[in-house]
Protein backbone atom coordinates (compact mmCIF):
# COMPACT_ATOMS: atom_id res chain seq x y z
CA UNK A 1 0.00 0.00 0.00
CA UNK A 2 1.42 3.41 -0.87
CA UNK A 3 1.02 6.52 1.22
CA UNK A 4 -1.85 7.87 -0.82
CA UNK A 5 -3.83 4.63 -0.57
CA UNK A 6 -3.26 4.54 3.17
CA UNK A 7 -4.29 8.15 3.69
CA UNK A 8 -7.52 7.54 1.79
CA UNK A 9 -8.54 5.12 4.54
CA UNK A 10 -7.89 7.55 7.37
CA UNK A 11 -9.43 10.70 8.75
CA UNK A 12 -7.03 13.58 8.99
CA UNK A 13 -5.99 12.63 12.51
CA UNK A 14 -4.95 9.27 11.18
CA UNK A 15 -7.80 7.12 12.54
CA UNK A 16 -9.41 4.50 10.37
CA UNK A 17 -12.65 5.71 8.76
CA UNK A 18 -14.11 2.21 8.47
CA UNK A 19 -13.19 0.17 11.55
CA UNK A 20 -14.25 -3.06 9.85
CA UNK A 21 -11.38 -2.79 7.38
CA UNK A 22 -8.77 -3.40 10.05
CA UNK A 23 -6.45 -6.37 10.00
CA UNK A 24 -2.81 -6.91 10.97
CA UNK A 25 -1.60 -6.29 7.49
CA UNK A 26 -3.36 -2.92 7.39
CA UNK A 27 -1.87 -1.96 10.75
CA UNK A 28 1.62 -2.80 9.44
CA UNK A 29 0.96 -0.79 6.30
CA UNK A 30 -0.21 2.24 8.27
CA UNK A 31 2.85 2.03 10.50
CA UNK A 32 5.09 1.82 7.46
CA UNK A 33 3.58 4.99 6.04
CA UNK A 34 4.34 6.66 9.38
CA UNK A 35 7.86 5.19 9.27
CA UNK A 36 7.02 3.57 12.57
CA UNK A 37 8.25 0.09 13.36
CA UNK A 38 5.75 -2.22 15.06
CA UNK A 39 7.61 -4.73 17.22
CA UNK A 40 6.10 -7.61 19.14
CA UNK A 41 5.98 -5.34 22.20
CA UNK A 42 3.85 -2.88 20.25
CA UNK A 43 1.59 -5.69 19.15
CA UNK A 44 0.99 -6.68 22.76
CA UNK A 45 -0.40 -3.22 23.38
CA UNK A 46 -2.40 -3.20 20.17
CA UNK A 47 -4.05 -6.50 21.05
CA UNK A 48 -4.75 -5.39 24.60
CA UNK A 49 -6.36 -2.22 23.37
CA UNK A 50 -8.54 -4.15 20.91
CA UNK A 51 -9.52 -6.53 23.67
CA UNK A 52 -10.47 -3.56 25.83
CA UNK A 53 -12.64 -2.18 23.05
CA UNK A 54 -14.36 -5.53 22.49
CA UNK A 55 -15.23 -5.77 26.13
CA UNK A 56 -16.14 -2.16 26.90
CA UNK A 57 -16.94 -0.50 23.54
CA UNK A 58 -14.49 2.20 24.45
CA UNK A 59 -10.96 3.12 23.43
CA UNK A 60 -9.11 3.20 26.74
CA UNK A 61 -7.47 6.26 28.24
CA UNK A 62 -4.00 5.99 29.76
CA UNK A 63 -5.07 4.81 33.19
CA UNK A 64 -7.16 1.78 32.15
CA UNK A 65 -4.60 0.89 29.49
CA UNK A 66 -1.87 0.75 32.12
CA UNK A 67 -4.13 -1.32 34.34
CA UNK A 68 -4.98 -3.78 31.64
CA UNK A 69 -1.32 -4.18 30.68
CA UNK A 70 -0.42 -4.85 34.30
CA UNK A 71 -3.18 -7.44 34.60
CA UNK A 72 -2.08 -9.31 31.51
CA UNK A 73 1.67 -8.84 31.26
CA UNK A 74 2.72 -7.97 34.79
CA UNK A 75 3.86 -4.89 36.66
CA UNK A 76 6.91 -4.16 34.49
CA UNK A 77 4.79 -3.61 31.39
CA UNK A 78 1.90 -2.09 33.31
CA UNK A 79 3.60 1.26 33.67
CA UNK A 80 3.02 4.47 31.73
CA UNK A 81 6.80 4.90 31.25
CA UNK A 82 6.94 1.58 29.47
CA UNK A 83 4.02 2.49 27.22
CA UNK A 84 5.41 5.94 26.50
CA UNK A 85 8.67 4.40 25.31
CA UNK A 86 6.75 2.27 22.84
CA UNK A 87 4.36 5.03 21.73
CA UNK A 88 6.13 8.32 22.42
CA UNK A 89 3.33 10.60 21.14
CA UNK A 90 0.54 9.22 23.30
CA UNK A 91 0.06 5.53 23.99
CA UNK A 92 -3.78 5.54 24.05
CA UNK A 93 -4.05 7.56 20.84
CA UNK A 94 -1.21 6.05 18.86
CA UNK A 95 -2.08 2.49 19.78
CA UNK A 96 -5.77 3.09 19.01
CA UNK A 97 -4.76 4.28 15.52
CA UNK A 98 -2.82 1.12 14.74
CA UNK A 99 -5.46 -1.00 16.44
CA UNK A 100 -8.12 0.39 14.12
CA UNK A 101 -10.22 1.82 16.94
CA UNK A 102 -11.94 5.19 17.33
CA UNK A 103 -9.92 7.97 18.86
CA UNK A 104 -10.12 7.76 22.68
CA UNK A 105 -12.71 10.05 24.26
CA UNK A 106 -11.39 13.53 23.75
CA UNK A 107 -10.71 14.74 27.25
CA UNK A 108 -8.27 17.61 26.88
CA UNK B 1 -33.94 37.61 53.95
CA UNK B 2 -30.35 38.27 54.98
CA UNK B 3 -28.25 37.01 52.13
CA UNK B 4 -24.59 37.75 52.54
CA UNK B 5 -22.16 36.75 49.89
CA UNK B 6 -18.40 36.87 50.18
CA UNK B 7 -17.05 37.85 46.77
CA UNK B 8 -13.73 37.06 45.21
CA UNK B 9 -13.18 33.81 47.03
CA UNK B 10 -11.54 31.11 45.00
CA UNK B 11 -10.55 27.63 46.01
CA UNK B 12 -6.96 27.10 46.99
CA UNK B 13 -5.21 24.64 44.76
CA UNK B 14 -5.04 22.12 47.55
CA UNK B 15 -8.72 22.52 48.25
CA UNK B 16 -9.53 22.00 44.59
CA UNK B 17 -7.66 18.72 44.62
CA UNK B 18 -9.74 17.45 47.49
CA UNK B 19 -13.01 17.93 45.62
CA UNK B 20 -15.18 14.94 44.94
CA UNK B 21 -18.13 14.53 42.65
CA UNK B 22 -21.39 12.58 42.62
CA UNK B 23 -23.03 11.78 39.29
CA UNK B 24 -26.71 10.83 39.35
CA UNK B 25 -28.32 8.58 36.76
CA UNK B 26 -32.11 9.08 36.85
CA UNK B 27 -33.27 7.81 33.47
CA UNK B 28 -34.09 4.38 32.07
CA UNK B 29 -32.13 2.98 29.11
CA UNK B 30 -32.88 4.38 25.63
CA UNK B 31 -34.96 7.30 26.99
CA UNK B 32 -32.48 9.98 26.00
CA UNK B 33 -28.74 10.46 25.97
CA UNK B 34 -28.44 11.59 29.58
CA UNK B 35 -27.08 8.31 30.97
CA UNK B 36 -24.47 8.10 28.27
CA UNK B 37 -23.61 11.78 28.70
CA UNK B 38 -23.27 11.33 32.46
CA UNK B 39 -21.01 8.33 31.98
CA UNK B 40 -18.77 10.36 29.70
CA UNK B 41 -18.48 12.99 32.43
CA UNK B 42 -17.36 10.25 34.81
CA UNK B 43 -14.61 9.15 32.43
CA UNK B 44 -13.46 12.74 31.87
CA UNK B 45 -13.35 13.42 35.62
CA UNK B 46 -11.27 10.30 36.11
CA UNK B 47 -8.68 11.63 33.65
CA UNK B 48 -8.44 14.70 35.91
CA UNK B 49 -8.01 12.66 39.08
CA UNK B 50 -11.35 13.88 40.39
CA UNK B 51 -12.85 11.20 42.67
CA UNK B 52 -16.19 10.11 41.20
CA UNK B 53 -19.13 8.28 42.77
CA UNK B 54 -22.26 7.19 40.92
CA UNK B 55 -25.84 7.07 42.17
CA UNK B 56 -28.47 5.15 40.22
CA UNK B 57 -31.68 6.76 41.40
CA UNK B 58 -35.29 5.92 40.47
CA UNK B 59 -35.41 4.67 36.89
CA UNK B 60 -31.64 5.01 36.78
CA UNK B 61 -31.31 1.51 38.28
CA UNK B 62 -32.99 0.09 35.18
CA UNK B 63 -29.85 1.02 33.28
CA UNK B 64 -28.07 -1.70 35.26
CA UNK B 65 -30.43 -4.58 34.51
CA UNK B 66 -28.71 -7.73 33.32
CA UNK B 67 -29.87 -9.46 30.13
CA UNK B 68 -30.46 -6.27 28.17
CA UNK B 69 -30.02 -6.60 24.42
CA UNK B 70 -29.42 -3.10 23.20
CA UNK B 71 -28.38 -4.37 19.78
CA UNK B 72 -32.00 -5.32 19.05
CA UNK B 73 -32.69 -1.58 18.92
CA UNK B 74 -29.46 -0.83 17.06
CA UNK B 75 -28.25 0.97 20.20
CA UNK B 76 -24.92 0.76 21.94
CA UNK B 77 -25.07 -1.16 25.19
CA UNK B 78 -24.21 1.35 27.89
CA UNK B 79 -23.54 -1.46 30.36
CA UNK B 80 -20.36 -2.37 28.50
CA UNK B 81 -19.03 1.12 29.12
CA UNK B 82 -20.33 1.08 32.69
CA UNK B 83 -18.34 -2.09 33.25
CA UNK B 84 -15.22 -0.21 32.16
CA UNK B 85 -15.56 2.22 35.08
CA UNK B 86 -13.56 0.01 37.43
CA UNK B 87 -10.67 0.20 34.98
CA UNK B 88 -10.87 3.98 35.41
CA UNK B 89 -10.75 3.57 39.20
CA UNK B 90 -14.43 4.49 39.56
CA UNK B 91 -15.85 1.85 41.88
CA UNK B 92 -18.22 3.66 44.18
CA UNK B 93 -21.80 2.92 43.06
CA UNK B 94 -25.06 3.39 44.97
CA UNK B 95 -28.69 2.35 44.60
CA UNK B 96 -31.64 2.97 46.92
CA UNK B 97 -33.48 0.08 48.56
CA UNK B 98 -36.91 1.51 47.66
CA UNK B 99 -36.03 1.59 43.97
CA UNK B 100 -35.08 -2.09 44.10
CA UNK B 101 -38.34 -2.88 45.88
CA UNK B 102 -40.46 -0.88 43.44
CA UNK B 103 -39.19 -2.91 40.50
CA UNK B 104 -38.89 -6.13 42.52
CA UNK B 105 -35.18 -6.35 41.91
CA UNK B 106 -32.25 -7.53 43.94
CA UNK B 107 -28.61 -6.53 43.62
CA UNK B 108 -27.98 -9.75 41.69
CA UNK B 109 -30.09 -8.33 38.89
CA UNK B 110 -27.71 -5.40 38.46
CA UNK B 111 -24.62 -5.32 36.29
CA UNK B 112 -22.50 -3.31 38.75
CA UNK B 113 -21.68 -4.16 42.35
CA UNK B 114 -23.71 -1.39 43.99
CA UNK B 115 -23.95 -0.45 47.61
CA UNK B 116 -27.58 -0.41 48.66
CA UNK B 117 -28.55 2.50 50.87
CA UNK B 118 -31.91 3.27 52.39
CA UNK B 119 -34.09 6.15 51.33
CA UNK B 120 -33.23 7.82 54.63
CA UNK B 121 -29.50 7.62 53.89
CA UNK B 122 -29.78 9.37 50.53
CA UNK B 123 -29.58 12.90 51.92
CA UNK B 124 -26.52 12.07 54.02
CA UNK B 125 -24.85 10.54 50.98
CA UNK B 126 -25.41 13.69 48.92
CA UNK B 127 -24.01 15.79 51.75
CA UNK B 128 -20.60 14.10 51.35
CA UNK B 129 -19.91 15.61 47.94
CA UNK B 130 -18.60 18.96 46.74
CA UNK B 131 -20.25 18.77 43.33
CA UNK B 132 -23.32 16.88 42.16
CA UNK B 133 -24.35 16.54 38.54
CA UNK B 134 -27.83 15.25 37.85
CA UNK B 135 -28.62 15.32 34.12
CA UNK C 1 -14.76 33.71 54.93
CA UNK C 2 -18.12 32.20 55.68
CA UNK C 3 -17.93 28.87 53.90
CA UNK C 4 -18.99 26.78 56.84
CA UNK C 5 -22.48 25.91 55.63
CA UNK C 6 -22.24 22.36 54.25
CA UNK C 7 -25.85 22.31 53.08
CA UNK C 8 -27.16 21.96 49.54
CA UNK C 9 -29.29 24.30 47.45
CA UNK C 10 -31.72 22.14 45.47
CA UNK C 11 -32.80 23.85 42.26
CA UNK C 12 -36.07 22.42 40.96
CA UNK C 13 -37.28 23.29 37.48
CA UNK C 14 -40.07 20.76 36.93
CA UNK C 15 -43.67 21.03 38.09
CA UNK C 16 -45.12 18.67 40.73
CA UNK C 17 -46.64 16.58 37.94
CA UNK C 18 -43.31 14.80 38.08
CA UNK C 19 -44.21 12.93 41.25
CA UNK C 20 -41.26 10.57 41.37
CA UNK C 21 -38.89 13.52 40.97
CA UNK C 22 -40.52 15.20 43.97
CA UNK C 23 -40.27 12.00 46.02
CA UNK C 24 -36.57 11.77 45.19
CA UNK C 25 -36.07 15.38 46.17
CA UNK C 26 -37.85 14.84 49.47
CA UNK C 27 -35.49 11.93 50.20
CA UNK C 28 -32.48 13.95 49.16
CA UNK C 29 -33.22 16.83 51.56
CA UNK C 30 -31.69 17.50 54.93
CA UNK C 31 -33.40 20.02 57.15
CA UNK C 32 -30.77 22.72 56.69
CA UNK C 33 -30.87 22.37 52.89
CA UNK C 34 -32.73 24.92 50.79
CA UNK C 35 -35.05 24.57 47.84
CA UNK C 36 -35.27 27.02 44.98
CA UNK C 37 -38.08 26.63 42.47
CA UNK C 38 -37.29 27.97 39.01
CA UNK C 39 -38.98 27.73 35.62
CA UNK C 40 -41.87 25.23 35.67
CA UNK C 41 -40.88 24.30 39.20
CA UNK C 42 -42.61 27.41 40.51
CA UNK C 43 -45.98 25.69 39.94
CA UNK C 44 -45.19 23.80 43.12
CA UNK C 45 -45.96 27.06 44.92
CA UNK C 46 -49.67 26.87 44.18
CA UNK C 47 -50.28 23.27 45.18
CA UNK C 48 -49.75 21.17 48.22
CA UNK C 49 -46.36 19.92 47.03
CA UNK C 50 -44.39 22.81 48.46
CA UNK C 51 -46.24 22.39 51.73
CA UNK C 52 -45.12 18.78 51.84
CA UNK C 53 -41.53 19.78 51.19
CA UNK C 54 -41.89 22.52 53.79
CA UNK C 55 -42.11 19.80 56.38
CA UNK C 56 -38.55 18.80 55.44
CA UNK C 57 -36.97 22.24 55.28
CA UNK C 58 -37.95 25.80 56.13
CA UNK C 59 -35.77 27.29 53.46
CA UNK C 60 -37.92 27.46 50.35
CA UNK C 61 -37.47 30.06 47.64
CA UNK C 62 -38.94 30.67 44.23
CA UNK C 63 -37.42 32.73 41.46
CA UNK C 64 -39.60 35.81 41.33
CA UNK C 65 -39.40 36.35 37.56
CA UNK C 66 -40.50 32.76 36.92
CA UNK C 67 -43.42 33.04 39.34
CA UNK C 68 -44.50 36.42 37.98
CA UNK C 69 -44.29 35.33 34.38
CA UNK C 70 -46.57 32.39 35.18
CA UNK C 71 -49.12 34.48 37.04
CA UNK C 72 -48.20 33.06 40.44
CA UNK C 73 -46.54 36.00 42.17
CA UNK C 74 -49.63 36.90 44.19
CA UNK C 75 -50.65 33.38 45.07
CA UNK C 76 -47.30 32.23 46.40
CA UNK C 77 -47.62 31.24 50.06
CA UNK C 78 -45.86 33.45 52.59
CA UNK C 79 -43.58 30.59 53.58
CA UNK C 80 -41.97 30.71 50.17
CA UNK C 81 -39.63 33.64 49.60
CA UNK C 82 -39.63 35.16 46.14
CA UNK C 83 -36.13 36.12 45.10
CA UNK C 84 -34.37 38.00 42.29
CA UNK C 85 -31.64 36.66 40.00
CA UNK C 86 -29.12 38.48 42.21
CA UNK C 87 -30.42 36.72 45.29
CA UNK C 88 -30.27 33.43 43.38
CA UNK C 89 -26.53 34.02 42.95
CA UNK C 90 -26.21 34.90 46.63
CA UNK C 91 -27.97 31.69 47.62
CA UNK C 92 -25.52 29.70 45.49
CA UNK C 93 -22.68 31.33 47.40
CA UNK C 94 -24.29 30.63 50.75
CA UNK C 95 -24.70 26.91 50.18
CA UNK C 96 -21.82 24.50 49.69
CA UNK C 97 -23.21 23.19 46.41
CA UNK C 98 -26.25 23.21 44.18
CA UNK C 99 -28.15 20.21 42.92
CA UNK C 100 -30.37 20.71 39.89
CA UNK C 101 -33.48 18.56 39.48
CA UNK C 102 -35.08 18.51 36.04
CA UNK D 1 -16.35 33.48 43.90
CA UNK D 2 -15.65 31.56 40.73
CA UNK D 3 -18.65 30.02 38.97
CA UNK D 4 -18.98 27.65 36.06
CA UNK D 5 -22.23 26.99 34.22
CA UNK D 6 -23.21 23.67 32.69
CA UNK D 7 -26.08 23.93 30.21
CA UNK D 8 -28.01 20.77 29.34
CA UNK D 9 -31.20 22.03 27.73
CA UNK D 10 -33.16 19.63 25.57
CA UNK D 11 -34.53 22.18 23.17
CA UNK D 12 -33.78 25.62 21.91
CA UNK D 13 -37.26 26.86 22.61
CA UNK D 14 -37.15 25.99 26.30
CA UNK D 15 -36.65 28.64 28.91
CA UNK D 16 -33.53 26.93 30.23
CA UNK D 17 -31.03 28.77 28.03
CA UNK D 18 -32.62 32.04 29.10
CA UNK D 19 -32.39 31.11 32.78
CA UNK D 20 -28.72 30.24 32.41
CA UNK D 21 -28.04 33.48 30.57
CA UNK D 22 -29.77 35.61 33.21
CA UNK D 23 -27.96 33.77 35.98
CA UNK D 24 -24.61 34.29 34.26
CA UNK D 25 -25.34 38.01 33.95
CA UNK D 26 -26.30 38.21 37.62
CA UNK D 27 -23.09 36.41 38.65
CA UNK D 28 -21.01 38.94 36.75
CA UNK D 29 -23.03 41.90 38.01
CA UNK D 30 -22.23 40.90 41.55
CA UNK D 31 -18.51 40.97 40.94
CA UNK D 32 -18.00 37.21 40.78
CA UNK D 33 -16.27 35.57 37.89
CA UNK D 34 -17.32 32.91 35.41
CA UNK D 35 -14.62 30.37 34.73
CA UNK D 36 -16.48 28.72 31.88
CA UNK D 37 -19.88 28.18 30.30
CA UNK D 38 -20.08 24.60 29.05
CA UNK D 39 -22.73 23.54 26.51
CA UNK D 40 -23.55 19.84 26.62
CA UNK D 41 -26.21 17.52 25.20
CA UNK D 42 -28.91 19.12 23.06
CA UNK D 43 -27.93 22.62 24.15
CA UNK D 44 -25.08 22.53 21.63
CA UNK D 45 -27.76 23.32 19.06
CA UNK D 46 -27.88 26.88 20.37
CA UNK D 47 -24.34 27.40 19.08
CA UNK D 48 -25.14 27.10 15.38
CA UNK D 49 -24.81 30.19 13.24
CA UNK D 50 -27.55 28.88 10.97
CA UNK D 51 -30.31 29.54 13.48
CA UNK D 52 -32.90 31.95 12.16
CA UNK D 53 -35.04 33.43 14.90
CA UNK D 54 -38.40 34.95 13.96
CA UNK D 55 -38.13 38.75 14.17
CA UNK D 56 -40.44 38.98 17.15
CA UNK D 57 -38.52 36.41 19.19
CA UNK D 58 -35.27 36.64 21.10
CA UNK D 59 -32.15 35.19 19.57
CA UNK D 60 -30.49 33.51 22.53
CA UNK D 61 -27.28 32.75 20.63
CA UNK D 62 -26.74 36.43 19.90
CA UNK D 63 -27.33 37.25 23.55
CA UNK D 64 -24.69 34.74 24.64
CA UNK D 65 -22.26 36.17 22.11
CA UNK D 66 -22.90 39.73 23.24
CA UNK D 67 -22.39 38.81 26.88
CA UNK D 68 -19.35 36.69 26.05
CA UNK D 69 -17.58 39.45 24.19
CA UNK D 70 -18.39 42.04 26.86
CA UNK D 71 -17.32 39.80 29.75
CA UNK D 72 -14.65 37.74 27.95
CA UNK D 73 -16.52 34.53 28.72
CA UNK D 74 -14.97 31.19 27.88
CA UNK D 75 -17.85 29.41 26.12
CA UNK D 76 -17.01 25.79 25.38
CA UNK D 77 -19.20 23.42 23.38
CA UNK D 78 -18.71 19.70 23.94
CA UNK D 79 -17.11 18.48 20.74
CA UNK D 80 -18.61 14.99 20.69
CA UNK D 81 -22.11 16.28 21.51
CA UNK D 82 -21.73 18.94 18.82
CA UNK D 83 -20.35 16.84 16.01
CA UNK D 84 -23.03 14.17 16.33
CA UNK D 85 -25.68 16.90 16.09
CA UNK D 86 -24.16 18.56 13.06
CA UNK D 87 -22.54 21.51 14.81
CA UNK D 88 -19.07 21.80 13.28
CA UNK D 89 -16.26 24.31 13.29
CA UNK D 90 -13.90 24.66 10.34
CA UNK D 91 -11.48 22.02 11.55
CA UNK D 92 -14.18 19.42 12.24
CA UNK D 93 -15.92 20.12 8.92
CA UNK D 94 -12.64 19.48 7.16
CA UNK D 95 -11.86 16.42 9.23
CA UNK D 96 -15.23 14.81 8.55
CA UNK D 97 -15.33 15.93 4.96
CA UNK D 98 -18.40 18.16 5.32
CA UNK D 99 -19.13 21.00 2.97
CA UNK D 100 -19.62 23.69 5.59
CA UNK D 101 -19.03 24.69 9.17
CA UNK D 102 -21.73 26.31 11.31
CA UNK D 103 -20.36 26.88 14.81
CA UNK D 104 -20.95 30.49 15.76
CA UNK D 105 -17.77 32.45 16.23
CA UNK D 106 -17.37 33.00 19.94
CA UNK D 107 -17.95 29.37 20.89
CA UNK D 108 -15.17 26.81 21.01
CA UNK D 109 -15.42 23.08 20.45
CA UNK D 110 -13.52 21.10 23.04
CA UNK D 111 -13.61 17.92 25.08
CA UNK D 112 -15.35 17.04 28.32
CA UNK D 113 -12.05 17.58 30.06
CA UNK D 114 -12.99 21.26 29.93
CA UNK D 115 -15.99 20.45 32.11
CA UNK D 116 -13.87 18.46 34.56
CA UNK D 117 -11.43 21.37 34.65
CA UNK D 118 -14.31 23.79 35.26
CA UNK D 119 -15.56 21.69 38.17
CA UNK D 120 -12.08 21.65 39.70
CA UNK D 121 -11.34 25.34 39.14
CA UNK D 122 -14.72 26.77 40.21
CA UNK D 123 -16.18 27.27 43.66
CA UNK D 124 -19.62 26.49 42.26
CA UNK D 125 -20.77 24.58 39.19
CA UNK D 126 -24.44 25.20 38.44
CA UNK D 127 -26.37 23.01 36.02
CA UNK D 128 -29.21 24.43 33.97
CA UNK D 129 -31.16 21.70 32.24
CA UNK D 130 -34.60 20.45 31.33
Amino acid sequence: MNKQQALALLDDEGYLLDLALWDQELAEALAKVDQFNLTSKHWEVIYIIREFYQEYQLSPAMRPLVKMMANKYGAEKGRSIYLLKLFPQSPPKQAARYAGLPKPLNCL
Amino acid sequence: MPLLCPTGLSPLATEAMKKNILLIFRNPPFANSSNSDTLDIALACSAFELPVSLLFLSDGILQLLNHQQAELLAQKDLRKRLNALAMYDIEDYYVIDQDLIRYQLSVEDLSLACKVITQQQLAALIRQFDTVINL
Amino acid sequence: MTQANPATLHIISKSPTHQQLYRDIANALLDDDAILFIEGGVYACCGTEATALLAATNNIYALSIDAQSRGLANTTPAAITLISDQQFVELCCQYHKTLSWF
Amino acid sequence: MIFSILIYASSNSSQTEQSALRFTRAVLQQGHSIHRVFFYGESVNACSNLIVTPRDETNITEQWLTLASAAKLDMVVCISAAVRRGILDGAEAKRHNKSSANLSEGFQLSGLGQLADAIIMSDRTITFGN
